[in-house]
């Protein structure tokens, strides 16, 4: 009768493979081909030259504000090649390197920055949602694509992200319910920058780690250090397999810092700690993989001039697409606005067409253009 | 043929869907092993078992937020929120992805789910099981809304909303569940989705309305033919979105009067967007003012004083009245 | 660096009392005075009978569908014994017991059911809110009542309901975490009844205990005996103490089972065993604490009778009462639906209500009623 | 008297009001240390300190939900949600209890409190920043509806929506936040809740319009002036809801012509509610349908689309000479 402890059955684990001195737990160290890694160092170093040269536009005025992934690349480069293609990916926002990896170009993040609905179109073939603005809300797609997939009996898996902030909405715990209630194949990955804009972890929760959230759940929950992009695979991998057997959802935390500011709207001087910043800064991912890298041959001063180059050009080319894309009649044109919102323009929305045709001298092709992009649904 | 009431009607082209349609799944609260709170859900569990009819956990968004994802798989899912008055709590997850992602990806990804859910006063129910609020979704573009008036466009209507390739809200008047029943054919019956019903021609005024209040306007129409000698046009909108306003203009410009009747409060309300319409376009062949009957600006009352609220055949042929010796 | 385990500070436990077998746990045993039982097992006693007869009158079309309270008596009385009447009380609405302790009457509740916005206002000097129906919304107006407290440093406390199922909902979530992060003096109180009207338990979480959720927030979580109305006692009043001492808030979880209808519009032996029901019927609530107060000689065959007869008297007056006010102008005029909304009633709802006057033929009446309450916000 | 933008003067009737009644308490996300994202908070967690301006977790209901506890019991919160967009994942805070607490207790409990929230487009923002929805609101009875359209006029607004005994939607039209500065009196001004203002006296026609439509507005009134020779008389609604229609329709019956301008979704919108009441009201004096003009019945594009969605002054001037020469 008297008070009694009651056992709770998740345990929590710390995972970390790689250490910020780029020593490698060999026990542990992933079975990750050299092909592999090597494509690995190369995304997310693409992502990091992207973040550089978008900002460039961004302070020229090309494109409008967008959110930083520096610091953040092996959060999703990690996760996303624990993936097979026709697993789904569901992106929050700071996760280019995994979505170039999924076969996201460069210049689909272009036009998004720009201003073009066209840049959150997936590519062909591609089982990804775009990147998702209204926080935690896309965690309930992931929950939902995986329910889907144990109706259809199909053994995929789903990966999906959020921020330390994003844990406080009503949609993410929805959705980590959801899927544990019906034991849906979704990996939440959990980028735990310790940042929501300029509020820090604190103010965001009152428990220790992002990670003990699963035990509300009755879900494995695991913390891993989100600079080490072999522990996120490792620990992501493990999850995903989990899933497709069966088991269910995982919540998998990644520590990190926000290096960089939220986005280029945004001052972090004005809440954060320089030193802490700089701390951080220098247990960033890249060191440490390219250190490892090198430690196993993989990477020399000659494959990453190659890389480099690789990039740079990848970049360049981008850029000059972005540039191109937008002139084209299919981006430039106002009226394709009304033609994408229902399969079939409805006659109210035709109207309101040929309206802003009237008003811009463009009666002529009032007539609806029809979407090109097949339907979905056909998985 | 057999006769049905409304919540049967429903029940069936749901039993049907799934029955043809593989890709159509039905989740929400308790519409499992308990058939839904207005049994409207009976006979799926039982046929189809567990997988495509799900008891969720009693969350909204949830509910809406998941349907998306299986959406976008590629499923059909039909969720169900118990109350009207209680999908507010997913409105966010309606309004920023249901009615967006054919949209924001050109056309790649699309989301055709409906949500249900069963609207409006009547049945002497709780605070929040009452309220109609149809024009909150009329303001959100990206979403079709759907609301029937008896079992046969119910069943109809349904089908259309189940195999529509965008989101479709559709609204159960749920006072008109089991209050009659109507020859239901066979045959599936499928309704295409934006076309509004004259349900009565006539002369001299148009009444305009649509789910439940459609009731009270036949009654208003009944009293206004044998007191007054004028029989009205009777418009039946079905669809909200899309809104059929060629059939409603077709008949005001003959007959020069309409009276727009809705349960919803006025501001902003699906009465207000018909009257604005008609001003804008049969203005030169109004002879009256267009009149709203509608629920007032405060929420529904609780139970005892909802019939005030809730426009009745006195109050709908009051308004024909006054339209009429304007 | 390899994986470790992470402690989890939050330790759950589970308490009970006074066993099904009426046997108490001396040691635990709270310091209740005998005047104080007595009031415990009447108001409870009364609940249970309001319960019965209101079902009556509901058959009998009197009043609307209400949901029942049997079986959860021991909840709302153990909890709302543990406050003081400055301390804030924000039921769901299986709480009748711990309503009529706190001060509403039967009266009330039987207009609220009857269709009467005059049974949702609180009685003078009771700090409570009225029931709520949108499940788990209320959470956060105790989250936000406990804020408020800290704010203005009142060494007050909040006690709220919740049931098993409204543990599902985002505003849920959303409620736990600011009490936790904001330190608020809130104890949530969940009636695990293990239903969610057809929703068993399972469906509605993939966690084994409630009390376990407190673990995501950081916060303290206990289990109790939810027909032990000692135990429910005992938990809330320590989280209470530590609430008003600065220590945030608690998460207590009583588990019992819905021995009734969920409300009177459902059937649940559509979806539960019957005997499980009766197991747990054997173990409600009153039938121990009876047994309880005859073993300490505060209850006999006596005193049994009185408070029988009371009990009789209150509902019985109740009832009269509510058919005498529901004929007077306050509660017999439509008119006044638009007197309550704001303030002071707005030119074009004004114009709504005399539309409305127009129509009853009561055009004279048309002019404005005040409001009769003050206004709130005076604490 | 001081010149300031409206970020500034939104900021000031902040601090004023923090400062004049120790009631008022600021929360929302970044509203603290960071000042807001636009600033519009800058100095009062300074001033006031981490109790009266507090940074919230990341949750819109609970933002909400927690100011409706905090107003409750006595305090008068002024929460921000943080772009408008975001506000509907606590619109069933607003629509269930924010609006009805005091109608539902008849009058025990009210909610005074203010949610504050930058609506509107023209800022060549992500997805979700530049959302314009004041009809949702409009058609949920219980709240208030304030949208200034300037410095002055919102410093006065803001101070009557944190004073008003009842709940307030405040949207601040972002992009005015920095587009010109106006004098602002140093003393504290109230305007009150309800009254349009008419900002400019003509003939032939009235244009009505609120928030950052009013710069197109003025701007097409201006060269509808100089190019036809009509000097329009200009409305500026400022609170919608309550709707000062009396204004509206007495300048309507004067002119006989009315164009409403507003950046929303057309369907059941405030313009429809105007158009629809005008019609309603003063029937007889309209020389001209009513015309809408408003964004479209499609989510507002991407930036790089935007201008074609927000009216511009060629689109008004466009609908003002179609009305005059109808
Ligand atoms: C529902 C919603 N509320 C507010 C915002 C504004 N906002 C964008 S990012 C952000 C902080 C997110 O923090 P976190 O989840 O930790 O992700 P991080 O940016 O740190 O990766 C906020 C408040 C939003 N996009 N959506
Ligand atoms: C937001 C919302 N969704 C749905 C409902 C309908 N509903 C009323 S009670 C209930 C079940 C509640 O279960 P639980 O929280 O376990 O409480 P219990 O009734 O068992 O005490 C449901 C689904 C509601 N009232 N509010
Ligand atoms: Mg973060
Ligand atoms: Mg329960």
């Amino acid at each position: 009768m008297p008070r009694t402890i009651l056992e709770v059955k998740q345990k929590i684990e710390y995972l970390s493979i790689l250490n910020d001195k780029a020593e490698v737990d060999k026990a542990l160290e992933p079975k990750l081909t050299n092909e592999q890694l090597k494509h690995m160092y190369t995304y997310m170093l693409m992502a990091r030259r992207a973040d550089e040269r978008f900002l460039n536009l961004q302070r020229q005025g090309r494109i409008g504000t967008f959110p930083q992934t520096t610091g953040h690349e092996a959060i999703s480069m990690g996760a996303s090649m624990a993936l097979k293609k026709s697993d789904w990916h569901v992106p929050a926002y700071r996760e280019l390197a995994g979505m170039l990896h999924r076969g996201w170009t460069l210049v689909d993040q272009l036009l998004l920055w720009a201003g073009y609905e066209q840049g959150q179109s997936p590519p062909n073939g591609v089982n990804d949602l775009p990147i998702c603005v209204p926080i935690a809300s896309q965690l309930l797609h992931a929950a939902g694509i995986g329910m889907a997939m144990n109706i259809k009996g199909d053994k995929h898996a789903v990966v999906t992200y959020l921020g330390d902030g994003a844990t406080s909405e009503g949609d993410c715990h929805e959705a980590f319910n959801f899927a544990a209630v019906f034991k849906a194949p979704v990996v939440f990955v959990c980028n735990n920058n310790q940042w929501a804009i300029s509020v820090p972890l604190s103010r965001q929760m009152g428990c220790e780690t992002v990670a003990q959230k699963a035990i509300a759940y009755g879900m494995p929950g695991i913390r891993v250090d989100g600079n080490d992009v072999l522990a996120v695979y490792a620990a992501v991998h493990e999850a995903v397999e989990r899933a497709r057997a069966g088991g269910g959802p995982t919540l998998v935390e990644c520590l990190t810092f926000r290096i960089v500011a939220h986005t280029t709207a945004d001052d972090p001087k004005k809440y954060q700690k320089e030193e802490t910043r700089k701390e951080w800064a220098a247990k960033e991912p890249l060191i440490r993989f390219a250190k490892y890298l090198r430690d196993k041959g993989i990477l020399n001063d000659e494959v990453q001039k190659q890389i480099d180059a690789e990039i740079e050009t990848t970049i360049r080319d981008a850029i000059a697409k972005m540039d191109e894309k937008i002139k084209t009649d299919e981006l430039a044109n106002p009226l394709y606005t009304f033609d994408y919102l229902y399969a079939e323009i409805p006659p109210f929305l035709q109207k309101q067409r040929d309206e802003l045709a009237h008003y811009l001298g463009k009666d002529k092709e009032s007539s609806s253009k029809q979407p090109n992009h097949a339907h979905a649904g056909s998985h | 043929m057999a006769e049905m009431n409304m919540a049967k009607a429903i029940n069936k082209a749901l039993y049907e869907a799934m029955e043809r349609d593989s890709r159509v799944v039905v989740l929400g609260e308790d519409v499992g092993q308990d058939e839904g709170v207005f049994r409207v859900t009976e006979g799926l569990w039982a046929k189809f078992g567990d997988k495509r009819v799900m008891d969720t956990p009693l969350a909204e968004a949830g509910i809406v937020g998941t349907s998306i994802g299986m959406a976008i798989y590629g499923l059909r899912p039909v969720c169900e929120i118990q109350f009207a008055g209680f999908d507010y709590f997913a409105y966010h997850q309606l309004e920023s992805h249901a009615a967006r992602f054919r949209n924001r990806t050109r056309g790649r990804l699309s989301v055709p789910m409906v949500m249900r859910a069963p609207s409006g006063g009547g049945i002497r129910a709780l605070e929040h099981h009452s309220e109609s609020r149809e024009g909150t979704y009329a303001h959100t573009p990206g979403l079709k809304v759907v609301i029937p008036s008896g079992p046969r466009n119910a069943r109809a209507l349904l089908h259309a909303a189940i195999q529509d390739p965008d989101p479709v809200i559709y609204y159960e008047p749920k006072a008109l569940y089991r209050l009659f029943k109507e020859e239901v054919p066979d045959e599936i019956e499928v309704m295409p989705l934006g076309q509004a019903k004259v349900v009565q021609e006539g002369k001299g005024i148009t009444l305009i309305s649509y789910g439940a209040c459609m009731r009270a306007t036949l009654e208003a129409a009944e009293m206004l033919e044998e007191e007054d000698g004028v029989k009205p046009e009777i418009i039946d909108l079905l669809s909200i979105v899309p809104l059929d306003m060629d059939t409603v203009c077709k008949s005001v410009q003959k007959t020069g009067r309409a009276v727009v009747i809705s349960e919803e409060p006025r501001y902003c309300s699906v009465a207000s967007e018909v009257s604005s319409q008609l001003n804008d376009t049969v203005f030169l062949y109004l002879e009256a003012p267009v009149r709203r009957v509608t629920g007032f600006d405060t929420p529904i009352p609780f139970f005892s004083k909802e019939k005030y609220y809730i426009p009745d055949a006195e109050r709908v042929l009051m308004a024909c009245r006054e339209t009429l010796s304007f």
